[in-house]
């Protein structure tokens, strides 16, 4: 992935108006390579490479595990080293990320961040879903689901310390706030494993045998949710889960799971790419908005054939 | 204990040539020797003379850098300890080569364990009861007092494992029996059991290589002496009239203790 | 064998080696202290749920996979060297299995679809594929530490990189979708006259495992090489064969819980069993293997792998906060294995 | 002392112990390994610029934690013991300190505003806070070790729980936001003449811990415990203190790389450095120390830390994709380890 | 060497009714013993007595159940080697507690290092030169002749390992050596250095503690014998005019081998 030329002062392409149509090297970094969410956005940001023509080359870069600064601030480094023309960053953390992008702006590397954003405005723009809202979204269906019963609700999350998954939880039970005759349990962590967290939800169902719904933050905690269920043969309780990859699409079909809150990666990778090579070709962008937030869709067994719905769940890998 | 005149039947075992060297030091520099069935073979040398190596590259504990070791004429694999047991050899080494967390018996019968008869047996179920007789047997016979077999080797004083570690040499060995000072760190009921071990062993027509700083025991007991120095046999002698000091003068070329026998 | 004069037998002692009594007795141990919680928990939990016979299932089922860890970890400790690469084996074994269940059963476009060929052929093909490679990775490991001679601790974890990058590559990073519900229903999520079935397939393995431990020539040399590696081989042992073959065990194990792992959750979980590894470690040192070789109890281990289990459900029903189970559970490792070798007098005065 | 005749200097060899030569000569195979490694990602990446001055510092910057909790375990594993917490305590270390830097410097109401008052006494109490909590944890594990006489390896697996869920209590869960950015632009993200202040503190840190070992009765005691500490013990040397001194060193360093990690990013990780613990291990191992005791290299350490940075950074920049990584880097520890071995001749014919 | 007619002095070392036991073993029963100032007091007995036992309780390398040591009247610390070094006491022991990675200068000063003279010495570090020099004239006052005393213990033969750790206790010791079996591993030449070197530090004034199978030896050198048998001081001979025979028929009870003297 060797780049020729690297021509970006920063806003000076722009400023010159001139065209610049030749090869450019794009580094689409994110927390967690291979996760679905990630590869429907790396579906639209090729989506629109395509589109926008000329020849874009797409890398994709980022920790094989971990979703958190430590992991990821030496995969970032590395690649503003390796100086590619353009950047669509996913920040494992709003602050510490921010020194790291700053200088690598500073040193004339444009930036578009997607999915999470950072502590302050210094990318060239964010598309980002809203965490808090999409567990609103969450907490919504939640209500409409355990209609009038009474009972508790379980929130599993990753890990303690991952801003993007903790807003979540936070939205959700910021949502569920009020609810009558509903009472949120104490958050419960799994670590990312699909085994500790079907243990959680056995035991939290023994020791509160009217928990009426759970709510995910991640597809793990999901996969061990739905399992845990199945064990205790538990049918009447509405599981909903983040995020909506093509493992949880079949537990929704086959009704393990009762909603998604499907995030607009697709349209994140799209519209990053888009407004990216607009800024590297010259292209006036100052009129754009920078922050864009790209709405989550809640996807139930309902509506999910819908096309309109359907776009929004994670491919197993790009057509 | 009688000195018998060394028997004239053709060797069971021999080292011919065997050089080692660690490192800077040459432990052994061409060391040769042989040995006749129902012959006990002292092998006598200051401290850091090679004795241990050699004896060690005869048995394929340690790979020599070059020579060969024979036992009935057939060469054996160098550095293969499995080719020498297969050969009838059986050793006792200056660390007595135990395991010290299995018991006596499981030492006794390591690596040639017994196993039940029948199918059970073929699909490689031990036999701990026959095992265990064997072992008692064996104790038995040699006169060892060890009042419980199962307890684990490391709980035992230094001489009771040394002990543990002749009885399991003498009770495998066909053709050899190499003991590395065998008797060390034995008071005098336990040497003189050890002795009479080599006696009896020496009787059943089995080839005995004894190295031991006893100087005494040694002439009292062995066929023939050879004297190590720097690494190779110096010199054989005949105990039949030999006194200690005499063994001693040859044993000491001058600084001993100096094993800078440094390569080239 | 020499044996002159017949001896009368003059047994005083059953002809229980001390090391088999050992274990035998700290298992006791171990037993009592995994019944301790349980009653600790039904007591502080709610109606005495925890002993219901659905989270007992549970239970059981989620301490499969660690059972059958701490089983070929029990042979690595004994041989005197280690395997940090069990749990990655694992994760590599699983998508091995999960991929080569799909092939079979008619490729991964039609399972999309939901139609699945050929249930039975495919769930052995699975079985067999996760056993392969988990062997596999157990020889390799094994091979390296026996020829090359490099310390175990580095190899496995050499290994667990490998197998790790292995099982990513395999599946691009995402988990496997789409299995065939007939992996779950014949066997994840299936329990025979209550007790479920991994659970049960991982005590049969481990008492397999066990069997050959006490009983065989090649579990004693096992014993023997992390006695003293040099003194079995001096002794006549085959000590590289003896430890390719710990390592073979402990990766068979891994193949057969990352099958397991499959037939769980109907999916992979390569992110998950980041902790196993070191879970399994303690459930075997806790149950009396020692770390330096020489000592291992099979049954211990099996037994002080439900000890994280019921830690984790225990705490969840009593309503511990999730920061403070970690805790918790660092405590009681520290204290189990204090008072165990106390009660083993290898703590005791010098 | 008996000192009789005063014999002639006969010294023929250089006053060098073997332990020490070889613990050079080992760093200088290290340095080669890392200097080969640099040119070969700077041929193989684009236009050279892993070389250049703004990769170089990333490298040094992110290597300086993981050195410095390699100068910590190089002396635990020189005494013959391991410490599994160091992450985890870097992890509490790095949160206790965040929380004490937020209250020094006018609480963490005034600094969601972006006000900040008292800078360098935030900064020094920020250090002494993360050194202190660092120290507790090392001595909490020293006093486990020798008091109760537990295992080290289980102590510390034990502790790293216990930290764990301390800094998510202490926390809440979620990382310390609001720190000064003077905790930045002074201290993480500064370089002297080019040269990342962290990577210099580390450095510092590191040759005081070779000299310690080195030159120091101290620095003795360890290496004789860890080759034999009933030997050591009956020798005269105070085993107790020694252990206990090595793991409060590493708890030290474990404290000064939590301090420093808040300086890089300007907020905690409490879910990061999981890998922190093993990288450093293989990292010290490469570096010449033993495993078993008796032997070690802090000078080692030290610069095969920059290993799986270097290793990380040329993959990434030669565009080798993040699954390659884990297994190049596990490829990488073994057959490093298996060379050094060779070349010292440990693994030659028995 | 002569027979010294014991010293009339107080003692310098006394034990007290030391036991010890092991799970089921008791390994010491109440054994006692005194030694003066110039004295070679021999302990003998059968393997498996307890005469390691009973002197890693003198030393306080194991804390004994009861009992107590005193030197020069002052009681020690039960199972403080330090309590035992600072009243002038140095051991071998019979597995010579090396730390076999360390050089022979590093074994020699273990614990008792030299420090830099002014602040670098202040602040902990080591005269590295000093004691190598005081190594090299060490082993030069008694003869031994070691080319390399950077050489890693574990690289010397065994021994060589033995003259070390002997070296290392006589120069220590400023009241009373303790030395078991210092000579098992050892060729003429060296039990010859070590006897001198007894002898030596008998001169010098110091006690002198020394457990050995070898009986005519001990016979020659000692001042006073005292028997052990299964945990206890048997009884005591007078060197003069007792023969081999008549110690080993001391030492001999009944099944010594049997260390199962289980606890009540
Ligand atoms: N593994 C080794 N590495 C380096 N040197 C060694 C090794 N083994 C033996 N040597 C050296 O080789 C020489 C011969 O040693 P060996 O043990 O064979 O002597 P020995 O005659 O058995 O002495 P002893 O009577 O003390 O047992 C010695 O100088 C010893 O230091
Ligand atoms: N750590 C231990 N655990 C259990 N038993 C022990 C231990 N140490 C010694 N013993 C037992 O105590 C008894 C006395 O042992 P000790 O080593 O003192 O004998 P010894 O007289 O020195 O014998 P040797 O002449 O063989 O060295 C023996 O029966 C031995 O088995
Ligand atoms: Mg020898
Ligand atoms: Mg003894």
């Amino acid at each position: 992935s060797c780049s020729t030329q690297t021509t970006n002062e920063p806003g000076a392409a722009a400023a010159d108006g001139g065209s610049n149509d030749g090869p450019l090297e794009i580094s689409l970094l994110t927390t967690y390579n291979g996760l679905p969410f990630y590869t429907a956005m790396q579906c639209g940001a090729q989506d629109a490479a395509a589109e926008l023509g000329g020849e874009i080359s797409l890398s994709n870069d980022g920790p094989s595990r971990g979703m958190n600064a430590a992991d990821q601030l030496p995969v970032l480094e590395s690649v503003v080293s390796s100086g590619p023309d353009g950047l669509i960053f996913v920040p494992a953390d709003p602050q510490a990320m921010l020194a790291p992008v700053k200088s690598a702006i500073d040193a004339g590397l444009p930036v578009v961040t997607t999915d999470a954003t950072l502590a302050e405005e210094v990318a060239l723009a964010q598309f980002h879903g809203d965490n808090l809202a999409g567990g609103a979204l969450a907490a919504e269906e939640m209500l409409r689901l355990v209609g009038d019963a009474t009972g508790k609700i379980l929130v599993l999350d990753n890990r303690p310390g991952l801003p993007i998954t903790n807003e979540r939880a936070e939205g959700f039970i910021a949502g569920m706030e009020g609810a009558e005759g509903l009472e949120i349990l104490e958050t419960q962590y799994y670590e990312d494993d699909p085994n500790q967290a079907a243990t959680i939800v056995q035991s939290s169902l023994q020791a509160n045998p009217d928990i009426v719904g759970i709510f995910t933050t991640s597809e793990a905690g999901a996969t061990g949710a739905a399992n845990g269920l199945q064990g205790l043969a538990a049918e009447d309780v509405a599981v909903i889960a983040y995020d909506a990859g093509p493992v949880l699409v079949r537990a929704l079909r086959d009704g393990t799971i009762d909603a998604l809150v499907a995030q607009g990666s697709y349209k994140q990778g799209y519209d990053a790419m888009t407004r990216l090579v607009q800024h590297l070709r010259g292209e006036d962008v100052s009129g754009e908005p920078f922050d864009n937030v790209v709405d989550n869709v809640l996807v139930t067994p309902e509506n999910m054939d819908d096309p309109e719905v359907a776009k929004f769940l994670y491919p197993e890998s790009c057509s | 204990m009688s000195i018998n005149a060394a028997p004239t039947s053709s060797p069971v075992l021999t080292a011919t040539g065997l050089r080692k060297t660690y490192g800077h030091v040459k432990a052994l520099r061409g060391a040769s020797l042989e040995v006749r069935a129902g012959e006990v073979l002292a092998i006598v040398g200051d401290n850091g003379a090679g004795k241990s190596t050699f004896i060690s590259c005869i048995c394929g504990a340690v790979t020599p850098d070059e020579g060969e070791v024979r036992i009935d004429g057939t060469a054996l694999e160098p550095g293969s300890i499995a080719s020498a047991m297969d050969a009838g050899l059986a050793a006792v080494y200056q660390d007595l080569a135990v395991a010290p967390h299995l018991s006596v018996v499981e030492n006794i019968f390591l690596s040639t364990e017994l196993k039940k008869p029948g199918l059970l047996g073929r699909l490689g179920m031990l036999d701990r009861r026959a095992m265990r007789q064997k072992s008692e047997e064996l104790m038995h016979g040699l006169g060892i007092d060890l009042p419980n077999l199962d307890r684990p080797v490391e709980q035992l004083s230094g001489g009771q494992r040394q002990v543990v570690a002749v009885a399991r040499a003498v009770s495998r060995a066909s053709r050899v029996v190499v003991l590395d000072e065998p008797t060390a760190a034995l008071g005098a009921k336990q040497s003189k059991i050890v002795l009479d071990t080599i006696e009896a062993t020496r009787q059943r027509g089995i080839a005995v290589l004894l190295i031991s700083h006893d100087l005494p025991r040694v002439l009292e007991i062995a066929d023939r002496i050879v004297v190590m120095r720097l690494g190779a046999v110096a010199t054989e002698v005949d105990p039949r009239g030999t006194t200690v000091s005499d063994v001693v003068a040859l044993m000491l070329g001058e600084t001993s203790l100096n094993d800078e026998r440094r390569a080239s | 064998m020499t044996t002159t004069a017949p001896a009368k037998n003059q047994t005083r002692h059953p002809a229980v080696s001390a090391a088999t009594f050992t274990g035998i007795s700290t298992t006791w141990y171990v037993v009592a202290a995994v019944v301790t919680l349980i009653i600790a928990f039904t007591i502080a939990g709610p109606e005495a749920r925890f002993v219901s016979l659905t989270n007992l299932q549970a239970i059981g089922r989620n301490s499969a996979g660690l059972m059958l860890l701490g089983v070929g970890l029990a042979f690595v400790l004994g041989a005197g060297h280690i395997d940090l690469s069990v749990a990655a084996n694992l994760v590599l074994s699983s998508v091995v299995s999960a991929k080569t269940v799909l092939a079979v059963s008619g490729g991964s476009a039609a399972a999309a679809a939901g139609e699945y060929a050929n249930g039975g052929l495919a769930i052995a093909a699975g079985l067999a594929a996760g056993i392969v490679t988990g062997c596999l990775v157990g020889m390799f490991n094994g091979l390296l530490v026996t020829r090359l001679r490099i310390n175990s601790f580095v190899v496995t974890l050499g290994t667990m990189g490998i197998a790790t990058g292995l099982a990513q590559v395999v599946t691009g990073g995402a988990n496997v979708p789409y299995l065939p519900p007939v992996l779950q229903s014949a066997i994840g999520m299936r329990a025979v006259l209550g007790v479920p079935v991994p659970l049960l397939i991982a005590v049969l393995v481990g008492l397999v495992g066990a069997a050959v431990l006490a009983w065989t020539a090649f579990g004693r040399h096992t014993l023997a090489v992390g006695s003293s590696a040099s003194g079995a081989r001096r002794a006549g042992v085959r000590v590289e064969l003896t430890t390719t073959g710990v390592f073979v065990i402990s990766g068979l194990m891994a193949g057969i819980a990352g099958f397991l792992d499959i037939t769980r959750f109907g999916t992979t979980a390569i992110a998950g069993h980041e902790t196993s590894m070191l879970a399994a470690l303690s459930a075997v040192i806790i149950g009396g293997t020692s770390l330096f070789g020489g000592r291992a109890s099979i049954s211990g281990a099996m037994v002080a792998t439900f000890i994280p289990t019921v830690l984790l459900a225990g705490f969840v029903m009593v309503g511990v906060g999730s920061f403070y189970q970690n805790i918790a559970i660092g405590l009681v490792l520290i204290t189990a294995v204090w008072i165990d070798g106390i009660r083993r007098g290898q703590l005791a005065p010098r």
